[in-house]
């Protein structure tokens, strides 16, 4: 019995849904009230995985408020983080309370630390990129063997092909770079766009027919 | 350990230094080096240059500010063509951090007061955030006004004369994407134009961060995007076109001096790797 | 009654066709008919060197899923990363060894929580599942990247793995991350992250390695009956272009009227 | 305003605080992580809770508009707090399961579509190998069309090879799925040289933060580059404190054994 409730519904379920968005998109034409009620149901999940973000909350002021109290490592930078919440979290629960449609991220304080705090960060940690890349560049770009040296040199022809000054040094590298990138590339690109295509299908029919359930538990 | 291990294991903050010096004095001192223009920067120009006045031109903001140096003079420069050649914009944005983004543009672009402008309404209209990822996409493009009931300011769309000749994908005289992820271009091909008669009844042009521009080539060869803006260097091309046209500042050339030394740095790191690799190499193969 | 909608005729046939090759093979291999041998996959047979290695030095193993969710377009990558977490934790668990999963969606914790928790209680030793090893980080792509960074630093993992669906954090963690001298092996099916893992990472899986990661580590004849169907599946696309190509050199657009069905 | 004055120092903080993590992993940037997570957490409820507000009440077919089957989802949604349980713990396995069978049947429909079927089909119409012309050459970044036909016909059955699991590559499969790896090489050296312009992009749309920002207000001008040292004085200061406290070295990463890199 307690198998069928914690495993083999909720594959039921899995495998119903996936079927009627298969049939609702081959199968029901648009505008018919049938094919409405399936666009509904994709709707729905935007709702279904609300709570998750209430559960991400708790676990991480959980996971913080304990290293604290045991006075864990780097203790004093978990305040950081609880005090981080709470505050925006102020700032978001006002934001609720006064904005007309009980809204977050529309109200206006709340926009404003994403826009002005946050946005700096953010845009700060992906700069980082610019400088990863090259030191990566400068690490595995090697000669070892002709795989590594395609790899180089379609990476060098691209780097001059791209940057303007490629252009001006030679006018024959923006188009091999242009050239490379729509021969050689499309055509690798073209095999790992149909193999995930067809790897992506057949994995979500495993998991349709419960075949491959990493996801979904007890084995006993 | 001997200079040839010493080059094929230069300590990476070392260069990370030079990076930071060397991008840094092109915007400080201008270089002025000269620009280049590709074919997929000019097919953008010509497709939104070819179209003719009144036509509707969906302006799809799906960035963020992580992708905003890239993604906002592109998406500006196409504002400001589209505004130039008296087409009707539409904005909006599929990402929320779009919403604002998309707002400030049409204020640099329009007037300072926006929306507060005599044209709004009638051939620009600002619908900000557009719940629904790729869900609203589809939706959008099935019928405007179930999408979002309201622009961006609370005003119904129906007191909107632009939104009643916009109903649905079929309005639409040409999809404008600034794309940095997903929902981006891979989402408004499959569920805008594959389900609405495909590359010819709904162009889009993509403006996009230079890194997803190769896996477009494939959409890009088959015709279901029209035209590429490639990151800044895209932004930049475009600024040109117009500078030369309608005289639209061309702003990005500090940043793409910086490019071309930055581009030239790092193929220098990559020599440099490889003359030490190769170096230790062959030591060892004496030994 | 409805028939198939316009425009997606081609489309269901072909859909109808990879199925069924899939199912076809999965039964004969599941029925023992048919005994499909598979190929090694390196990135996948170093996961246990990498967790012998931090058992060694008495270091944890940091492991990601990307930014994986289930309610985005790319959530298949998601459960493929699931499906490797599984089988890490249960080595990880057979080898004492400390594993934190790093989630980036929170609709994945409590699905994260149990794969592992499962796993554990595969390997015989329930009570060393620790669910404070699965740190939440945020879930916005550059606070997640550079959380699991400086988890990284700080707790000088011996083995960094990441599996899933990758987007611009990918170079930021396998870059970084090769800097405290980490074994890292890296996945994703996301086509413009892929190389950043083949340069920046010491093994890689490519594209659909990644989905095919969770049966090939299952050794289950039915699983692996579904790879062979894929690899069907796979013969019949080249078929279908290289006939495509010669019918159009030919002037017949049969096949091309078909696809626009 | 005056919180603009306090956003721009807090921006200038933050950027050379980051940056000091590419020296090493240090106190300041692992405050500035720390408070970054926090916020990142507060955010992406915000967005959830949103984006199920403007689903599941606001519109016309929604709660507002008095379909009260909206609440079914909430309801379900509810499921997920069975996490905190020990003994319901397997109910969030309900809402997990909707969501991925829903996620599962839109992709394979999506899948099949647009990079399958479309690519198949652009294979085939898009790559002429005769025809007038198609032979000559073209100049520009196109050379000879149907050479390129070839190449991609060819890179993109041989890299398809690459994909098979249940084959040995040995003998002709062998062959092809070498060619295939170079192709997927070839894909990756364009993939990494062409995304090096938008990272540099991304770190010079900071500098110009850093040189070109300025706050101004009545006879106070703020540039953001003001800020700047006292910013790297932190730092400094940080490095020093650092170097002063003896150091817990941890034990010397192991070398790695030495193998063949596998780029499969």
């Amino acid at each position: 019995m307690s198998l069928v409730v914690k495993r083999y519904i909720p594959l039921a379920i899995t495998f119903l849904m996936g079927i009627i968005m298969v049939i609702a998109t081959y199968f029901l034409a648009e505008g018919t009230p049938a094919r409405d009620a399936t666009t509904l149901l994709t709707g729905a999940v935007d709702v279904i995985v609300a709570t998750a973000g209430v559960i991400g909350l708790i676990v991480l002021l959980r996971h913080h408020g304990v290293n604290i109290s045991r006075r864990g490592k780097y203790w004093k930078y978990s305040t950081i983080t609880i005090i981080g919440v709470i505050l925006y979290l102020i700032v978001g629960l006002y934001g609720v309370a006064t904005q007309g449609r009980y809204l977050m991220l529309a109200s206006e304080q709340f926009a404003w630390v994403y826009n002005e705090l946050y946005a700096h960060m953010d845009a700060t940690i992906f700069s980082l990129l610019a400088f990863f890349i090259a030191s990566a560049a400068y690490r595995a770009f090697r000669l070892r063997s002709l795989e590594a040296s395609i790899l180089l040199f379609v990476g060098a022809l691209m780097l001059l092909g791209r940057a303007p000054i490629g252009g001006v040094a030679w006018e024959g590298f923006p188009k091999i770079a242009t050239w490379l990138l729509n021969v050689p590339n499309a055509a690798g690109n073209r095999a790992i766009t149909i193999g995930i295509a067809i790897g992506a299908i057949l994995l979500a029919v495993r998991q349709l027919m419960g075949v491959e359930r990493g996801y979904l538990g007890p084995e006993r | 350990m001997s200079i040839s291990e010493k080059i094929a294991r230069i300590d990476r903050r070392y260069l990370y230094i030079l990076v930071f010096i060397v991008v840094t004095i092109p915007l400080l001192n201008p270089l002025k080096l000269p620009l280049p223009i590709g074919e997929h920067a000019t097919r953008v120009y010509d497709k939104t240059e070819a179209l003719a006045a009144g036509s509707i031109v969906i302006e799809s903001i799906d960035f963020g500010p992580s992708t905003r140096p890239e993604n906002y003079p592109q998406m500006k420069a196409h504002l400001f063509h589209a505004k130039e050649r008296g087409l009707k914009v539409v904005a909006l944005a599929f990402w929320p951090s779009g919403a604002p983004i998309g707002e400030q543009a049409l204020r640099e672009v329009y007037d300072s007061d926006f929306p507060d402008i005599p044209e709004y309404g009638t051939s620009v209209v600002y619908l900000g955030y557009v719940p629904g990822a790729e869900v609203g996409m589809q939706t959008f493009a099935d019928n405007t006004a179930t999408a979002k009931g309201t622009d961006h300011y609370g005003t119904s769309l129906t007191s909107l004369p632009l939104m009643q000749e916009c109903r649905s994908a079929a309005d639409f005289d040409l999809w404008a994407e600034w794309a940095s992820g997903t929902p981006g271009e891979q989402q408004v091909i499959q569920f805008v134009q594959g389900r609405h008669g495909g590359p010819s009844a709904v162009p889009i042009v993509v403006g996009a961060t230079a890194v997803s521009v190769p896996g477009m080539m494939n959409f890009y060869i088959s015709g279901q995007i029209y035209g590429i803006l490639n990151g800044l260097a895209g932004a930049g091309e475009y600024e040109y076109l117009l500078n030369v046209k309608y005289g639209y500042p061309y702003a990005q050339g500090p940043s793409l001096d910086a490019q071309s030394l930055g581009h030239v740095l790092i193929l220098l790191f990559i020599i440099l790797g490889n003359v030490g690799y190769l170096l230790t190499r062959s030591k060892g193969g004496k030994s | 009654m409805y028939g198939i909608n316009d425009g997606l005729v081609a489309s269901f046939v072909l859909l109808i066709v990879v199925v069924a090759e899939g199912f076809i093979a999965l039964f004969l291999s599941r029925t023992g008919k048919a005994h499909p041998k598979i190929r090694k996959i390196a990135g996948l047979e170093a996961i246990e060197e990498a967790i012998g290695r931090a058992t060694e030095m008495g270091r944890p193993i940091a492991y990601t899923t990307g930014l994986g969710g289930i309610r985005d377009q790319v959530y298949y990558q998601t459960i493929a990363g699931l499906s490797i977490l599984g089988y890490t934790a249960e080595l990880a668990a057979k080898y004492n060894a400390k594993l934190i999963y790093f989630p980036y969606d929170p609709t994945i914790m409590p699905m994260a929580v149990d794969v592992m928790e499962q796993a554990y209680l595969r390997a015989g030793k329930p009570e060393a599942f620790n669910p404070d090893n699965v740190q939440y980080l945020g879930g916005d792509q550059f606070p997640w990247a550079f959380g699991v960074l400086g988890a990284m630093y700080r707790e000088q993992t011996a083995a960094n793995i990441h599996m899933g669906p990758f987007w611009a954090e990918s170079l930021i963690l396998a870059e970084a991350g090769f800097y405290t001298g980490a074994i890292q092996i890296a996945g994703t099916a996301n086509y413009h992250q892929m190389a950043f893992f083949v340069v920046a990472a010491d093994y890689a899986l490519i594209g659909e390695e990644l989905m095919a990661a969770g049966a090939y580590l299952s050794k289950d004849p039915t699983q692996i009956g579904s790879l062979w169907g894929s690899d069907i599946a796979k013969i019949t696309t080249v078929a279908l272009l290289i006939l495509g190509v010669i019918l159009t050199a030919a002037g017949v657009t049969a096949l091309l009227d078909f696809f626009a069905l | 305003m005056i919180q603009d004055l306090f956003a721009l120092i807090f921006g200038v903080f933050v950027t050379i605080f980051i940056y000091s993590f590419l020296w090493k992993e240090n106190p300041l940037s692992r405050a500035v992580e720390h408070l970054f997570v926090g916020l990142a957490a507060v955010y992406t409820f915000g967005s959830m809770y949103d984006a199920a507000m403007t689903q599941a009440v606001w519109g016309a077919q929604r709660i507002e508009g008095g379909n009260y089957l909206w609440i079914v989802p909430i309801l379900i949604s509810l499921m997920y707090f069975f996490f905190f349980t020990k003994k319901y713990f397997y109910l969030y396995r309900y809402p997990v399961s909707i969501v991925v069978g829903i996620m599962a049947g839109m992709m394979i429909c999506g899948m099949i579509q647009s990079n399958f079927l479309a690519q198949i089909q652009s294979t085939a119409r898009d790559l002429p190998l005769i025809g007038a012309g198609v032979w000559d050459w073209s100049g520009g970044s196109t050379g000879i069309i149907g050479l390129n036909s070839l190449i991609i016909i060819i890179g993109t059955i041989t890299a398809l090879t690459f994909f098979f699991f249940t084959w040995e590559h040995k003998g002709a499969l062998g062959v092809s799925t070498k060619i295939g790896r170079y192709f997927l090489m070839a894909t990756f050296g364009a993939a990494y040289g062409s995304t090096v312009m938008a990272r540099i992009s991304l770190f010079i749309g900071r500098l110009r933060f850093l040189y070109e920002t300025s706050y101004e207000e009545a006879n106070i001008l703020v540039n953001a580059w003001y800020i700047i040292p006292i910013a790297v004085v932190c730092v400094i200061i940080m490095a020093l404190w650092l170097r002063s406290k003896p150091e817990a070295k941890p034990p010397e990463p192991a070398p790695k054994p030495e193998k063949p890199k596998s780029k499969g």
